[in-house]
């Protein structure tokens, strides 16, 4: 009890990421109907990645992992932005975004 | 208990619930909210790390510009939310098993190797830098990744256009700036020289 | 002397079926002619490996070897002995056979048919040739290639099931050698079988090898339980792959016993030679019966083709058990008892070669006419084709171990070397004489004797020049080896000896 | 950063600059003038491949890093990255034809390929988890772009969706792995990770973000249980981007499973061989057994390449030089072999219809048997059978497995290959034993059908030749 | 000409006649044809009684000689050769002259077949296989001549190969002497694996060593080896001599023409049983157990086929059935250990046999191929030389004094009644009872045949004559032998040590020798046969048949009404023939096709490997249906796949 409580360790922001990580992991499993949530979800993925840089970062105290958490948001930004315009075509294509109706291809 | 661990709770407990609801919640408008205000938290979070660079980029990358982009894109979508709203419940029970066992795998592991005795170095001293420090790094020990980051930016574009933009269509009626500047009057009106009629003769 | 003669035998076929192919399906004519050219020429050039062969010595001749994959020591590396020559003969002899029988009965797509078995037939000297394990795996598989091909373009009605079924049937069989193979390569350093002759091996080690050569030959040859394909490769394939089936693509199978199983794990082979001895048995009883019943001609060749084969392995293994029976101070007796089975079995693959090629021609002359090999579509042939009954009645007679005619050598050989062994092996291999003659000549009763049975009978012609003339040739060759099969038994007599002298002493370290 | 620098990383440079170049042309050509796009593409591989010939002339078994670490330039680099050129060269011109059949003859294609493969090369030539990350995701947004690039098409939308979220749900478990071997190491650079994991590889949180790499390599190569992309994506794919996603990406798969898992994490070859092996064998077993229900070529292609992705992880977790240069002898090979195939496939493709169905396969021979020929070879040779490449990548991979004393697992290995040759076969029999539905002459450019000769040929010239490949392979390590 | 080339020749003249007469038959023509292998014959024939000659009267030695090597293995030669010794020589001169008889005769009985080339080719090339399988100095060339004869009497049997019955009848003869030659084959392979040789002399040298040696063929008993090769031998035998149980072949053959059945059927090859028994005689006279197992079934068949003869209303087949009966007595004789007895019957049998066969043939041309007996009769007047050689020929069959039967059939008897070992006594009971049975059916045929009633058809009555003289010729010359050629032989083969060197007795087995003490000439014999039991049992015997075949028929309806079971026994053979086709032909068609079904069809390909597909299938389709389409289950699955693999190899592995 009391140590989780007294001073920050690296553990904090490890579960934390580890929390994130795995809620966004069920967000995408578990969501069957919307696609724009899964893009979300992909989101949060990242961010879960970024918290356990960004504290193994300061834990080892160089600056390689903030480097990569960089990265990480350029390609995130990059990646929401096809994810977007596939969801568009799609959209324009099927009138849905239901993922649940993705099923097409199969077997 | 220090004022620092005791934002990360509170920060930590509301980016958890931030994110639980952005997995929950039916209405996409709100999700994005909610996602916004799980990247808030973590740029809270993030500068209990003293890693401000990261923070700021994180609500200026994300929330000013790939949220928005979010929201626009659900707007501009013409989703019918009713016949989203159906199901979900069916396997809602194996699906949380299974990410709770997920979970606890990795917490199992985390904790196992004794993170939560790992301490962080001290942090940062006065006066230092965080973003000029990340930019001498990226501009010099990672000029190639940061290369190769601006193609991947450059992909993007160039995919999204490719796949969105539609060109012009037969028929479809486009404005030409470049036209439009180049008018000149006599394109637009014509004087036409009527001579006068008389009205009498017309009617005859 | 060429040194590079085995090379030219395997590549001449290979690459002249170019030009066949060449002609084009437009041109069925020039294709034929242009085969029956490359395969005398084939046939040509293994005159010269005959008169140089030197039948003294058990050592390879006619030897080439050149790097091939240099990283894993595998090389271009060929040679014969007793064993190969005499088979790469066979080859290239049906190689003609198969080209002339095909050459009126085949119209469609000619040019690739004859390609085919032009690449096979090179496929297939490579195979008796190949000195280097990969080299030997490589012609293996990839026979199955034109074969698989010709079964299926211009097999019977159910070509697909047949020839996919005979292609997976060894395809799995052999994976379990190409297994093998690379596990010796990782003890030997070295992919030369000669090597692998010589290499020490553990009891367990040669048990597991032996089996997985097994798995591959026992499928080729075939042996029971594993012979099902071959019945419905033949019925479905046309005649010139019945042939070649038969005739030289099962001898692959008893040629790996005695290649590979043999001698390099002798006492895996003694420790499990039961195990051959008893399918190689099952194969000639349990066969025999099954081809008494069969109603297809081809079938019932088929599944004679399959007890015949059991006596050539039976012959090859046979050796464990006599010296066993004979215990050690009997050397003079195991040497005969034991050169005779491998002798014997040799010859009766030989002999297998030319009856059951010359059988699945003679239903092949049938069916060109009449296109049944229903035994109940015909009856009374005998009074349309007298010559052509002639042939029947001889080759059923061969097949059925008639002394004076090459079936009788190896059966009556293998039954003498059996008994060496054990009376019941002797016994139940000497059962071939009476199911081999009941099989055989129950066939004939009710296809060539008898009434004419209806009216496609009645408008039978007899054979005209082109199939006497293959049919003569086959007829003095199997005379001609059961008269006097003395030069060839002594032509791989010092590889017999030398065989057993290799498989008496232990490898295991 | 020095001139040196830039000068080892020249074809990189040489193909980014040539990619932007080709989508500044592509802006101002005119419709009916596209056709030089696609000479320039393939042109601009040309001379980069002529750029990294100069390595494997001059100096080949040298190791170059630059750029502070992030990049190496080794002898797989240059072999890898010869044949993402000239695989994607074939794939260009085989492209062309389809894609003006289709309707789809735009720039885009060309300069996201060019992107794409600038990924692969970046990735060939990783040093650093950032540059495999960044490598790896310039990859995958390109395909994911291609894969949408029918804008019209239901299924190509539907299968670049799927891509998508499956792809960063991967590249976020990637990540993931690649956070915690930060954590146990601090460092990015795969050489130093190499270092510090050699003194700690019992380290739990070093195997468990292990675990994560190797899924996302996994991801990559299309291994079960992290395959169920595949097919989808194979078969809703415009067939000249299955075409491509089947090769360039597989090889540069291969090179991040061995920048990663060798270079990188060696010391835990004990733990990742352990995962492998099962990845294998499950990818083997499904791959062979599912494909054998399909009826879509695309699809049993795409089952195939999952089968094959598992062999050539055969090769890889002996970890050994022996089982790499197996396993990269059948990366490549596969790529080769892949590639052909769709050739094939678009050759018989029509205006609006792709010749996806099996049945537009029948009676092959009678109408164009040199085709016919090609396919033979392709699947024979894609079913392992001698004398043809796929046999010797199999023979290769197997003696790997042997090596590394899984007999267990070679002997399933060659089962399934033999269950395999089944839906290979079918192919063969359709295309030979039965009677063509439409007499409709089958025919290509001439650049086209010169080339899938070629490439057919290949498979009977890289089978009877192997030791020049194997040799270079084996050079590689 | 040296005397290796004689010998070479006198199989292939035959030979080369049948090849020239088969293969050139459109060329020679029907003349031709026949020219050919009579001159073939001829001059083999020729030559064997020159040999003779050497042998039998000059006293050359015998004559054992290589011809060529057949095959050579690791130690063991098989050689083709001659062994020219006394046995030889009376078997060449009886096979070559009655062929040669054989050969004439067929020009009329064939004249109007249209497959003349093809028989005198047939049987030219059956003369060959006969000389190849006597002239034989090991066993290889034995079993050469022995499998080969078979297919010669198999392809002439099925002669007619139109006639279903001939073609069932060849298939069964070839297959039941398939049965035998198994036995013989084994025997020959427990040769070789005993002495290590195929030559006679080696074999019969080296015989000795393997007394006391034993085989072991159930686990736990010990067969004596020689014993084991000498019944195997003797299975052989049987086969090809029609011993009872395997004689079932031997009526059947009826089937084909005439004078293959008065050649092979009677003369030649069925003898050659007898012949190879004598051969080897050293080893048969090692064991016991053997000699005896011999005399029983020689014994059983000489009795109860003779039984079956009576009931016969075929002509041809009552002759069959009577060479049954007259093998067995040979083949009692071979078991008494007179075998030289054996052979002298075998000849005297071959003469009078090939004359009755010949004569019923004359009679079968003169009823236009009828052979019913109840459909004739009274064909004397019509026939006079058929009628009179007929009668001679049975008197010899019958065993009346003087005749040449009576010498052979008496010896044998008298030798039985000698022989001390198991089963004689039983043995002689058979013969004895057997010599009324054959008086029986003998004098049965000829009053049927030729005398009483005229039974037959007007319309073939009208063409009744005596056979042309190609036909009348051979049956004169026939019986010129079977009346005195027992007179005059039966002192010098039997008595003057003529067999010496071929055939070996253990003299405490030699019956015959014995005999010898007691035989004062031929004509002593003959008087002293009116006191032996034999004789009188001809005679009753004969005064039975004249009884109710010729004097009151009308008790031959008689008697078959009031012994109708016995009647029905014999009529029906025993039933043999239904059993075996029942066990047989039946039984391993019925087990080919359910072990056809049941085995390969049923367990091999239905279970394991259209059976192992079917599961794959149906793997692959349950696989392929994980492949739902849905996003969210590829998903799902992914993350299985992690929880599995951290759990496994993170968790579990790493032992937290």
């Amino acid at each position: 009890m009391s140590a989780y409580f007294t001073e920050l360790t690296l553990a904090h922001f490890l579960t934390l990421g580890a929390i994130l990580f795995s809620l966004s992991v069920a967000g995408i499993f578990l969501n069957r109907k919307n696609v724009i949530i899964l893009l979300m979800a992909i989101e949060l993925m990242l961010l879960a990645v970024n918290m356990n840089f960004v504290a193994f970062s300061r834990f080892h105290g160089n600056a390689d992992g903030q480097v990569f958490v960089f990265f990480i948001l350029t390609v995130a930004a990059a990646e929401a932005a096809i994810g977007l315009a596939i969801l568009v075509v799609l959209f324009r294509n099927r009138n849905t975004i239901n993922v649940a109706e993705l099923d097409d291809l199969k077997g | 208990m220090s004022i620092q661990v005791l934002v990360f709770y509170l920060f930590g407990t509301l980016l958890t619930l931030s994110a639980l609801a952005v997995i929950t919640v039916r209405n996409p408008v709100y999700a994005a909210l909610f996602l916004v205000l799980a990247f808030f938290t973590s740029a809270g979070i993030w500068m209990l790390l003293e890693v401000e660079f990261l923070a700021i980029t994180l609500v200026l990358v994300y929330v000013g510009a790939v949220m928005v982009l979010f929201l626009f894109v659900v707007m501009m979508l013409d989703i019918n939310l009713d016949r989203l709203r159906e199901g979900f419940a069916r396997y809602l029970p194996v699906g949380i098993l299974v990410a709770l066992v997920m979970a606890g795998e990795l917490l199992l592991i985390i904790w196992t190797k004794g993170a939560q005795n790992l301490v962080l170095d001290e942090g940062n001293p006065d006066g230092f830098s965080n973003t000029a420090y990340l930019g001498e790094r990226l501009y010099t020990q990672y000029l190639y990744p940061f290369e190769i980051a601006a193609v991947i930016l450059l992909v993007a574009i160039v995919a999204a256009i490719a796949l969105t933009h539609r060109g012009r269509r037969e028929g479809g009626r486009y404005q030409d700036p470049a036209r439009q500047v180049q008018v000149k009057k006599d394109d637009r009106v014509r004087v036409i020289s009527m001579p006068a009629v008389d009205q009498k003769e017309s009617d005859a | 002397m060429s040194v590079h003669l085995l090379s030219l035998l395997i590549w001449l076929p290979i690459l002249g079926s170019l030009p066949v192919l060449a002609a084009g399906e437009q041109r069925p004519g020039i294709a034929r002619i242009l085969a029956l050219l490359v395969t005398l020429a084939a046939l040509a050039c293994s005159v010269p490996l005959y008169t140089g062969f030197d039948g003294g010595t058990a050592d390879m001749q006619f030897v080439e070897r050149m790097p091939w994959i240099e990283a894993f020591s595998i090389f271009y590396h060929l040679g014969v002995d007793g064993f190969s020559m005499p088979l790469i003969l066979l080859t290239n002899f049906f190689g003609v056979i198969v080209v002339i029988a095909g050459w009126r009965s085949i119209t469609k797509r000619v040019h690739q048919y004859m390609a085919s078995f032009l690449i096979l037939q090179g496929l297939m000297v490579g195979v008796f040739a190949a000195l280097d394990g990969m080299l030997f795996y490589i012609f293996f598989e990839a026979m199955l290639i034109p074969m698989f091909l010709v079964i299926g373009v211009w097999g019977g009605e159910r070509r697909v099931y047949a020839t996919i079924k005979f292609f997976l049937y060894t395809f799995l069989g052999s994976v379990f050698m190409l297994v093998g193979l690379i596990w010796l390569y990782l003890q030997s350093g070295s992919f030369a079988i000669l090597d692998w002759h010589v290499l020490p091996l553990s009891l367990t080690a040669q048990t597991w090898l032996f089996l997985a050569f097994f798995t591959a030959f026992a499928v080729k040859v075939p042996m029971w339980p594993v012979h099902t394909w071959l019945p419905d490769a033949h019925v479905e394939a046309p005649t010139g792959g019945s042939v070649i089936l038969a005739a030289i693509m099962l001898k692959i199978g008893g040629y790996g016993f005695l290649r590979f199983s043999l001698p390099i794990t002798p006492d895996g082979s003694s420790h499990l030679d039961w195990l051959i001895i008893a399918f190689s048995l099952i194969a000639v009883v349990y066969i025999g019966f099954v081809a008494l019943a069969q109603s297809d001609m081809k079938k019932l060749i088929a599944y004679s083709s399959i007890a015949h084969m059991g006596f050539a392995t039976l012959g090859f293994f046979v050796i464990f058990a006599i010296m066993r029976a004979a215990g050690s101070d009997a050397d003079q007796q195991i040497a005969q008892g034991a050169a005779l089975g491998i002798s014997g079995g040799m010859i009766q693959m030989i002999s297998h070669g030319f009856i059951s090629g010359a059988l699945f021609l003679c239903v092949g002359v049938l069916y060109d006419r009449v296109h049944s090999r229903e035994i109940s579509a015909y009856g009374g042939v005998a009074n349309k084709m007298p010559w052509f009954a002639a042939f029947v009645v001889l080759f059923f007679m061969a097949n059925s171990g008639l002394p004076g005619t090459s079936g009788f050598v190896g059966e009556f050989m293998v039954i003498l070397s059996a008994f060496h062994a054990n009376f019941w092996y002797a016994a139940l291999a000497g059962l071939t004489l009476i199911l081999g003659a009941a099989y055989s000549l129950y066939l004939v009763k009710r296809v060539i004797f008898g009434d004419v049975a209806n009216q496609e009978v009645a408008e039978l012609q007899d054979i005209n020049i082109r199939e006497g003339m293959i049919l003569s040739v086959l007829a003095i060759a199997v005379l001609l080896f059961g008269i006097w099969p003395a030069p060839l038994i002594e032509l791989m007599q010092p590889t017999v000896e030398q065989l057993l002298n290799h498989v008496m002493q232990t490898k295991v370290p | 950063m020095t001139a040196n620098d830039l000068f080892i990383a020249l074809p990189e440079l040489f193909i980014l600059g040539m990619a932007c170049l080709i989508m500044l042309i592509d802006l101002y050509l005119p419709d009916n003038r596209r056709g030089i796009i696609s000479f320039f593409s393939v042109m601009t591989l040309l001379f980069a491949g002529i750029m990294v010939m100069r390595w494997q002339v001059a100096d080949a078994a040298s190791v170059q890093y630059a750029f502070n670490g992030t990049f190496v330039r080794d002898s797989m680099a240059d072999v890898l990255k010869l044949f993402c050129f000239i695989v994607l060269a074939a794939v260009f011109i085989y492209a062309k034809h389809y894609l003006r059949t289709f309707n789809l003859f735009r720039g885009e294609y060309y300069v996201l390929s060019l992107f794409l493969l600038l990924g692969a090369m970046v990735l060939i030539s990783a040093a650093s988890l950032l540059t495999v990350y960044l490598g790896l995701e310039l990859i995958s947004l390109s395909s994911y772009a291609l894969v949408a690039l029918d804008r019209d098409s239901r299924r190509g939308s539907e299968a670049a969706m799927k891509y998508f979220v499956l792809g960063s749900l991967a590249s976020g478990l990637l990540l993931y792995g690649l956070s915690m071997i930060y954590g146990v190491t601090g460092s990015l650079s795969l050489a130093n990770i190499a270092e510090t994991t050699a003194v700690a590889s019992g380290n739990i949180t070093l195997i468990f973000g292990l675990v994560f790499v190797v899924i996302g390599i996994a991801f990559k190569l299309g291994a079960v249980p992290f395959h169920m992309w595949v097919p989808d994506v194979y078969h809703g794919a415009p067939a000249a981007v299955t075409m491509l996603i089947g090769s360039v990406p597989k090889l540069a798969a291969f090179a991040m499973a061995i920048r990663l898992l060798d270079n990188g994490l060696i010391p835990l070859q004990g733990q990742w061989m352990g995962m492998l092996t099962v990845l294998a064998a499950l990818s083997i077993i499904i791959g062979n057994l599912v494909a054998i229900a399909q009826t879509n070529l695309k699809r049993m292609l795409a089952y195939s390449t999952i089968s094959h992705m598992g062999f050539m992880l055969l090769g890889i977790l002996s970890g050994t030089a022996q089982g790499y240069s197996a396993a990269m002898f059948y990366a490549i090979s596969y790529a080769i072999m892949s590639t052909g195939a769709f050739a094939v496939l678009i050759m018989l493709s029509r205006a609006g219809i792709e010749a996806e169905n099996l049945d537009d396969y029948k009676g092959l021979n009678q109408r164009n048997p040199l085709l016919a020929a090609i396919m033979l070879m392709l699947m024979f040779s894609m079913a392992g059978i001698p004398v043809f490449v796929g046999f010797f990548a199999k023979w290769l991979v197997i003696q790997a497995t042997l090596d590394a004393g899984l007999l267990w697992l070679a002997v399933l290995a060659v089962v399934f290959s033999v269950i395999g040759a089944f839906y290979y076969l079918r192919v063969v029999k359709l295309m030979y034993f039965d009677e063509p539905e439409s007499e409709e002459k089958v025919t290509a450019p001439a650049d086209f059908r010169f080339v899938l000769t070629i490439n057919g040929v290949a498979q009977l010239l890289l089978g009877i030749f192997a030791n020049a490949l194997i040799a270079l392979c084996i050079a590689s390590f | 000409m040296d005397i290796k080339t004689i010998l070479l020749l006198i199989p292939l003249l035959p030979l080369a006649g049948s090849i020239i007469a088969g293969l050139l038959r459109n060329q020679v023509g029907r003349a031709g044809a026949h020219w050919v292998t009579i001159l073939g014959v001829a001059a083999s024939c020729g030559l064997s009684f020159y040999v003779f000659k050497l042998i039998a009267l000059d006293g050359m030695a015998a004559i054992n000689t290589s011809i060529y090597t057949w095959a050579l293995t690791d130690g063991i030669r098989f050689e083709i050769g001659f062994l020219i010794d006394s046995l030889t020589v009376v078997m060449m001169v009886v096979v070559t002259f009655v062929s040669l008889m054989v050969h004439i005769y067929t020009i009329g009985y064939m004249r109007d077949d249209p497959g003349y080339q093809r028989f005198f080719s047939y049987i030219a090339l059956f003369t060959f296989s006969m000389l190849m399988l006597v002239m034989s100095n090991n066993f290889l060339q034995l079993f050469f001549g022995w499998e080969a004869v078979g297919l010669v009497s198999y392809l002439l049997i099925g002669f007619w190969f139109k006639k279903e019955s001939a073609i069932f009848a060849n298939l069964k003869a070839f297959l039941v002497n398939r049965v035998g030659d198994f036995g013989f084959l084994l025997g020959i392979a427990a040769i070789v694996a005993t002495f290590g040789t195929l030559d006679y002399a080696e074999t019969f040298a080296r015989a000795p060593e393997a007394v006391g040696q034993t085989i072991s063929i159930f686990p736990g008993t010990e067969w004596a080896l020689l014993t084991f090769i000498c019944i195997c031998l003797f299975i052989g035998a049987m086969g090809k001599s029609a011993q009872a149980p395997l004689h079932v072949w031997l009526p059947d053959s009826m089937e084909g023409p005439t004078p293959i059945s008065a050649l092979i059927h009677a003369a030649t090859m069925v003898t050659a049983g007898i012949f190879m028994v004598a051969r080897m005689s050293p080893l048969f006279e090692l064991s016991e157990v053997a000699l005896s197992f011999v005399l029983v079934i020689g014994a059983i068949t000489a009795l109860f086929m003779g039984l079956i003869g009576l009931v016969q209303n075929d002509i041809k087949r009552v002759v069959a059935y009577s060479t049954l009966s007259q093998l067995g007595y040979m083949t009692v004789a071979l078991g008494a250990s007179a075998y030289s007895a054996a052979i002298f019957h075998l000849m005297t049998h071959a003469f009078f046999k090939a004359l009755l066969f010949l004569g019923a043939g004359s009679v079968i041309i003169a009823m236009h191929h009828r052979q019913d007996m109840r459909e004739m009769g009274g064909l004397r007047k019509y026939m006079p030389i058929t009628f009179i050689t007929a009668w001679l020929g049975s008197l010899a069959l019958m065993g009346v004094p003087l005749f040449s039967g009576f010498y052979s059939k008496d010896l044998i008897i008298e030798a039985v009644h000698l022989a001390q070992r198991p089963g004689a006594g039983f043995a002689y009971w058979c013969v004895l009872i057997g010599v009324v049975v054959t008086a029986l059916y003998s004098l049965r045929l000829l009053f049927l045949t030729f005398h009483g009633k005229e039974r037959m058809e007007e319309s073939v009555r009208s063409h009744l004559h005596e056979s042309p003289l190609v036909v009348t010729v051979p049956l004169i010359l026939l019986a010129v032998p079977s009346v005195l050629i027992g007179y005059f032989t039966v002192e010098p083969m039997l008595f003057g040590g003529f067999f010496q060197d071929a055939i070996q007795v253990n003299p405490n087995n030699d019956v015959l020798a014995e005999i010898g003490h007691h035989f004062h000439g031929p004509m002593a014999m003959a008087l002293h046969a009116f006191v032996t039991p034999v004789f009188w049992l001809v005679v009753l015997g004969s005064a039975a048949a004249v009884l109710i075949w010729y004097w009151k028929p009308q008790l031959a309806v008689w008697f078959s009404q009031t012994l109708s079971p016995v009647q029905r026994v014999l009529d029906k053979k025993y039933w043999f023939d239904e059993a075996y086709q029942f066990l047989f032909a039946r039984g391993s068609l019925g087990l080919g096709k359910s072990l056809w079904r049941f085995g390969d069809a049923g367990l091999i390909d239905g279970a394991l490997v259209n059976g192992s597909a079917g599961i794959i299938g149906r793997l692959a389709g349950f696989f392929r249906h994980l492949q739902s389409g849905y996003l969210f289950h590829y998903a799902f699955v992914m993350i299985i796949g992690l929880i599995v693999i951290i759990a496994a190899f993170v968790i579990f592995h790493q032992g937290i």
